[in-house]
């Protein structure tokens, strides 16, 4: 074992001085529509260059599809070079149970504790002081998209914030405009309600609820607030019969639609459709309430291989994925934002100066997933899908069953 | 005990014997293709659908009725779904899997038919000891969900050295598709006069022989049936072609639901329908092609409980 | 070359034993040890990963305590007592009527099973895609002229089953015929001239004599149709993602997402279990029946 | 001499049900046995366990002396023809006669002698290059029997060869099985539920009820003398008639018939001395009409009930002591329902069975 890890070692520090010689590496995830594949893409090529192989293993489905895959390709012994995943404690169990390769070694070669920003992301991938995975760049979720043409035609101004984003609503639905679009997919349903738990609950209510699990709280009025927001929500959303949040983000750009609630990745849709930040369409992160983002991302996974040439390439890869070249070309691809201090966006819109502004500000709140399992956050789902679907659901019950869910979280 | 030789010429009792002919146009006969027009077009829309949307262009989509056969046929759609599409990094579209698929499917029908068709034989011909208990079992196992089995499964896989491997998919498609082609060749052996299987051992004829030269020559109908049902079902897997192998042997199936699924501006709808169909073209030929023979080798055994 | 002496229990018929040792091993170390494994990791509180952390019922206890479980079990109880009686009954009329010797027979089958080549997820798309609302059948009926007519069964929780079930319908009918119509093809001619003698019309004989005589083609009807029906996931997935709200929710849907979305192993193997319970009970004094008391066939 | 076939103290099981109890039956080299009996009677196991398609479950089968309980049916030296001719439907009726031997490894030029013998013994040649489903029920049967016959055995089982022919077809094979039997002077077992077959063609019959041998002895004997009741109800057509009296022996044994003293001193009693309630049996056959029932020792004067003309003779039905009579007369003589009619028979030709065990007395 410490031959090999000697052996290990000297590899790496060949890794990092010279192109080694080419092995296939097997990366696997979920990024397959246009932005994404564009994006993987970035990555890839940067890691051809070392002479090694990428062997892409896309599979569309993050949730329904990709995650079994991954998971049991790992613990089935027959485990990919690479993998995406999502921060959280969803990877934590792999981890302990040894499946994980640690990165702390490149990490620590290259620096990364000084580069990488904010701090956060790298703690979420640190598990007994070594570091298990890669992020490779940061979405947030908390914000509102507006079709700037559908207020202004109507008469009406571009809300500034949620509450005009409301009160404008009878207005859009005499005109037949659905005021939030929102596709019917679960997960979908569970950003919204956590997206309003941040931003019209504000950041200390919202770790307050998850981290502290403090179930009294989340039965009383502060959250209450919450639900009476995402019932109106609801009110808001009837009528908006997609499934995909690319199809809701396209009813807004069609104007059948005036907002959307969704992560900032759907901003390349609306650049995609031609529409220009600012003019087209505004952004109101942290729907204009609470500027409080969640900083957390996608990252990547190395799955414990026997064969040095796989590990080498792994390092490899690691390397590239925070590297500042790839950083530029892949947040750009991506529409998101990178995870190191030092990378400049290439031609920002403003929603995205506005993300950088309030990452650097510090305002960042920790996501979801590292403060619950996602066991936990299926039970959310699984309330919110019922709550939106229903509108006989009341606030008040969905808000009492959401406290047991959370007195009884893990 | 009927005459086996006259019963087993004629397997196919295939012909028709309802109640009786009919004129042309009788009342009874309007009503009768009357129903059959109007649960036709039911049936066939939304083959219609998908083949018309796959020959349009995407303008013609977004204005258009999806019923409307297109102003202008472009085979475009059917071009890039098969070559050009992308599905994560690569995009050289289905063409990808298809013959992995093929890879896939080959060896899984053949392997899956002939352990079944065994298994069938043995049950139904030399019945020993507990036989039914295992038969129930395994009629109990076509209930599972797969979902179910996924995890021990790879567990035991990963314990024998298969998983990952082409091999390890050809069992698991193996393994379940063993209780209804089990059931199948039961039945259908069963239906197999017992004095055949007697005359077979008087004759010198062992467990093998008569399988080989008594049954496999007979049960030609029901192994016709078994090759469709199996082809289809394996063709068309997607959870376990994706679980079970590695990316340079995903299915098509894998390449299909990445191409829907993927999500990229506005939904490539004529793309997916051509995706779709070409995906489907496999099974729906043989399906096409070999429908009569399907009836028939139903009606020649699968159907005798 | 004879045995003077019996032969000892296990070598009795020794290729054929030889010959079902895949069955054997398939239903004791499969699904028998699969099922058995899944139910002893139902008492532990695995996560990701199987842990040996017993827990005993309390995997149970939440389980009937899941408003969403319990929704399943409703809307699969629903969806297959409607797919089992509408499969047998449309597909036996499509049986019946093809076997009226009718003029373009082939044509017809072919129609009529077709689906069936396409797997579970095209089907759901096409259907998902056809009861669309905005550019489906309700469009296209609008477009028409009738701007009042409203046909989105998916977006409607009291409705959306039954929009399952067309595509369900749709897609295993064919099959359910081809197996009816291989049991009429069965039924000896002389039965119809006794009841065409006796003037029974033709309605009755049908529901008074040929069903009955075809008990065993119904029999592997019902394997193939509840087995797939218990395994109802990818229609579901494909067609309504198991919306709106949860109405189409499906207990092998509740399952997988518990495994692998929730990674909450043991609740989704607590699911499983109840799945298989539910599956012996209903099956076993069936199965037994059928296949455990008769020697041949 | 040694048995050609030998079974001792035979016994099979179903689960809880006893098809064969107890069996012993030793065949000569050479004979022709017939296994009769009605369906259910244990014929068919008894022949399928012989030819080692069945195990029993105690017991031993011998065949030329070899134990052959355990062997595999071709390893036995037997064949075998079905019921359903069981031939198979895929192969010529070449392949049919040759792939028993091609399976025994069999050289070429022996496989041709026996078939090109076993077709001219059947008269089959021109056959030989068709399939089975190109011919008639009874050329179909003569190939199952000449696959039989190629196998060049010791014994023959036949498994009710001729019941899915039709009656003039069934006549004519039964004819030709009888001379194969001459001719190759063979061991044969044949199992029927026919009467005729089995008078016509065996040297000896046993018939069976319940898994157990009622009688076991020639045509003749099975005939005239049947050692118990059920076999003397069971051969013959129409069956024995049997009147409820009682054998009183005191020294001229004698039985009581519709009021009229019966003297059985012409009777060959097998248990002489017997007395008791019994069955007495008379055959129609044996009841006589006419000049010739004057001249019996009993007469009675019987009412034809109902008349079945049946061409050479007429069968009268009719009734004498509360017990319904059936007889014979000349197909030539006039009947008619309602006639008297003078009956009488000779006591001597009858079977007296104790009713107790209904064994012959």
């Amino acid at each position: 074992m410490t031959k090999f890890k000697t052996f290990a070692l000297g590899m790496l520090t060949a890794a990092a001085a010279q192109p080694v010689l080419a092995t296939d590496l097997e990366v696997t995830h979920w990024w397959t529509s246009g932005a994404e594949a564009a994006a993987i893409r970035v990555i890839s090529e940067g890691f051809q260059k070392s002479g090694n192989t990428w062997v892409d293993g896309a599979i569309a489905g993050a949730g329904g599809v990709a995650r079994p895959l991954i998971t049991s390709r790992i613990t089935g012994g027959d485990p990919m070079g690479a993998t995406q995943f999502t921060h959280g404690q969803a990877m934590r169990e792999l981890i302990e149970a040894g499946f994980m390769r640690d990165v702390t070694e490149v990490a620590e070669a290259q620096g990364w504790k000084d580069q990488i920003f904010p701090q956060s992301l790298l703690d979420s991938c640190t598990f007994e002081g070594k570091l298990y995975c890669v992020p490779s760049n940061i979405h947030s979720q908390q914000w509102l998209w507006l079709n700037n043409a559908v207020f202004t035609d109507n008469g009406l101004s571009v809300p500034q914030n949620w509450d005009e984003f409301v009160a404008a609503a009878p207005k859009l639905r005499e005109m037949d405009i659905i005021p939030l679009a929102q596709g019917q997919q679960s997960w979908q349903k569970q950003l919204m309600f956590n997206v309003l738990m941040v931003s019209i609950g504000g950041p200390e209510l919202f770790e307050r609820v998850y981290a502290g699990r403090d179930a009294d709280y989340a039965a009383g009025s502060d959250v209450a607030k919450v639900f009476k927001a995402a019932a109106e929500a609801r009110d808001l959303m009837e009528g908006s019969n997609v499934q995909a949040w690319n199809e809701a983000a396209n009813l807004m750009i069609s104007g059948r639609a005036a907002g959307q609630i969704m992560g900032d990745w759907v901003q390349g849709e609306f650049t995609q459709a031609g529409m220009t930040a600012g003019e087209d369409f505004s952004c109101l992160p942290g729907l204009g309430v609470n500027e409080y983002i969640t900083a957390a991302g996608d990252a990547f996974y190395f799955p414990k291989v026997d064969d040095p040439e796989i590990i080498a390439a792994q390092d490899v890869l690691a390397g590239v994925i925070v590297s500042p070249e790839t950083q530029v070309e892949f947040t750009k691809a991506k529409g998101a934002l990178p995870v190191r201090r030092d990378v400049e966006l290439r031609d920002p819109t403003p929603c995205m100066e506005k993300g950088m502004a309030i990452l650097k500000e510090g305002h960042i709140v920790e996501s979801i997933n590292t403060m619950v399992s996602p066991d936990t956050v299926g039970r959310v789902t699984d309330l919110m899908i019922e709550f939106f679907a229903d509108p006989s659901f009341s606030p008040e019950t969905a808000q009492a069953e959401f406290a047991e869910i959370i007195a009884t979280a893990d | 005990m009927a005459d086996v030789t006259a019963n087993m010429q004629r397997p196919s009792p295939a012909h028709a014997s309802g109640p009786k002919p009919r004129r042309a146009f009788s009342r009874n006969n309007i009503v009768i293709y009357g129903i059959l027009v109007v649960l036709a077009v039911y049936y066939l829309l939304p083959f219609y659908v998908m083949l018309m949307t796959s020959l349009k262009g995407l303008p013609e989509i977004r204005m258009g009725s999806i019923f409307a056969p297109p102003m202008e046929i472009t085979f475009e759609p059917w071009v890039k779904a098969w070559s050009t599409v992308c599905t994560g990094l690569n995009c050289d579209g289905l063409s990808r899997g298809f013959w992995n698929s093929i890879k896939i499917t080959v060896p899984s029908v053949f392997f899956s038919i002939a352990v079944a068709s065994v298994n069938g034989y043995a049950l139904s011909m030399w019945r020993f000891k507990g036989a039914n208990v295992f038969f129930t079992i395994l009629i109990i196992g076509a209930f599972i969900p797969y979902q179910v089995m996924i995890y021990p499964i790879v567990i035991l896989l990963r314990e024998i050295g298969l998983y990952g491997d082409l091999g390890g998919l050809v069992l698991v498609h193996t393994i379940f598709g063993m209780p209804i082609l089990t059931l199948l060749f039961r039945n259908y052996f069963s239906s197999v006069p017992e004095e055949l299987f007697k005359a077979a051992r008087v004759d010198g004829a062992r467990f093998w022989t008569i399988y080989l030269k008594i049954m496999l020559p007979m049960a030609v109908p029901i192994f016709v049936v078994a090759v469709i049902l199996q082809t289809t079902a394996i063709w068309n897997d997607f959870l376990f072609g994706v679980i079970f192998t590695r990316p340079d042997n995903y299915p098509m199936t894998v390449q299909l639901n990445n191409i829907v699924n993927s999500v990229t501006g506005v939904k490539e709808y004529n793309v997916n329908m051509a995706a779709t169909l070409l995906s489907g073209v496999v099974p729906l030929t043989i399906y096409f092609l070999s429908g009569k023979l399907f009836v028939r080798g139903i009606a020649a055994g699968a159907v005798k409980g | 070359m004879s045995q003077s002496g019996k032969p000892t229990g296990l070598f009795k018929n020794l290729s054929a034993k030889i010959a079902a040792v895949p069955m054997v091993l398939t239903a004791l170390v499969v699904f028998v040890g699969c099922s058995v494994w899944t139910i002893v990791y139902s008492f532990t509180n695995s996560r990701l990963l199987p842990s040996t952390k017993w827990v005993g019922l309390d995997q149970y206890e939440r389980l009937w305590g899941t408003r969403r479980w319990l929704i399943s079990i409703e809307n699969l109880a629903i969806y297959g007592i409607l797919m089992l009686i509408l499969a047998l009954v449309l597909g036996f009329l499509l049986a019946a009527l093809i076997d009226q010797k009718i003029r373009f027979e082939d044509g017809f089958r072919t129609i009529f099973l077709y689906p069936y080549a396409l797997s579970f997820i095209v089907t759901g798309l096409v259907w998902q895609w056809l009861l669309n609302p905005e550019f489906g059948i309700q469009h296209a009926v609008r477009s028409l002229g009738f701007e009042t007519f409203t046909f989105d069964p998916l977006y409607n929780t009291n409705t959306v089953l039954y929009g399952v079930l067309i595509a369900g319908l749709w897609h295993t009918s064919g099959l359910v015929m081809c197996l009816m119509l291989a049991g009429l093809r069965g039924i000896d001619e002389d039965v119809w001239k006794a009841t065409k003698i006796d003037g029974i019309p033709a309605w009755k004989t049908y529901l008074l004599v040929v069903i009955p005589m075809m008990r065993p083609v119904f029999i592997t009807t019902l394997v193939l149709i509840t087995s797939a029906i218990i395994k109802l996931y990818d229609l579901v997935i494909a067609q309504t993602g198991g919306g709106p709200g949860l109405a189409s929710e499906v207990p092998a849907k509740f399952v997988f997402d518990m495994m692998f979305v929730s990674q909450n192993l043991a609740q989704g193997f607590a699911a499983s279990s109840m799945m298989l319970v539910a599956v012996i009970v209903v099956i076993i004094p069936w199965a037994y029946l059928e296949f455990g008391g008769k020697k041949h066939g | 001499m040694q048995p050609s076939v030998s079974i001792q103290n035979l016994k099979l099981d179903f689960g809880s049900v006893s098809v064969l109890r107890d069996l012993n039956l030793d065949i000569g080299q050479g004979e022709f046995l017939v296994l009769l009996g009605s369906s259910g009677c244990g014929k068919s196991t008894l022949l399928n366990c012989i030819a080692g398609l069945l195990e029993p479950t105690e017991g031993s089968i011998h065949i030329k002396g070899q134990n052959v309980t355990w062997a595999e049916p071709s390893d036995r030296g037997i064949g075998m023809v079905f019921q359903s001719y069981a031939l198979y439907p895929q192969m010529t009726v070449e392949g049919n006669l040759t792939f028993g031997l091609k399976n025994a490894k069999m050289p070429k030029d022996e496989i041709a002698r026996r078939v090109a013998r076993a077709a001219e013994v059947l008269q089959i040649e021109p056959l030989l290059k068709r399939q089975p489903a190109a011919l008639s029920g009874g050329q179909r049967q003569r190939v199952a029997i000449g696959r039989a016959l190629v196998r060049d055995v010791d014994v023959f089982l036949f498994d009710e060869p001729l019941s899915n022919l039709d009656a003039k077809l069934r006549a004519d094979l039964r004819v030709e099985i009888k001379r194969l039997h001459q001719t190759l002077e063979n061991t044969m077992i044949y199992v029927t539920h026919d009467q005729v077959e089995a008078m016509t063609l065996a040297d000896r019959i046993a018939i069976m009820k319940g898994g157990v041998v009622m009688q076991l002895d020639t045509p003749s004997v099975i005939y005239n003398k049947p050692a118990n009741k059920y076999v003397a109800d069971f051969i013959g057509s129409p069956s024995m008639n049997f009147f409820d009296t009682r054998l009183a022996n005191p020294q001229s044994p004698k039985v009581v018939i519709a009021g009229k003293d019966v003297s059985l001193s012409g009777y060959e009693f097998t248990r002489p001395g017997f007395s008791g309630d019994v069955w007495f049996g008379i055959r129609p056959e044996h009841i006589v009409t006419g000049e010739a029932a004057d001249a019996a020792p009993t007469q009675f004067e019987v009412r034809a009930e109902l008349v079945e003309p049946m061409g050479a003779e007429t069968l009268v039905w009719s009734s004498l002591a509360g017990t319904s009579l059936r007889f014979r007369v000349d197909g030539q003589m006039p009947v008619a329902d309602g006639d008297l009619i003078r009956v009488g028979f000779d006591p001597a030709r009858a079977s007296i069975f104790d009713k107790a065990e209904e064994l012959r007395v």
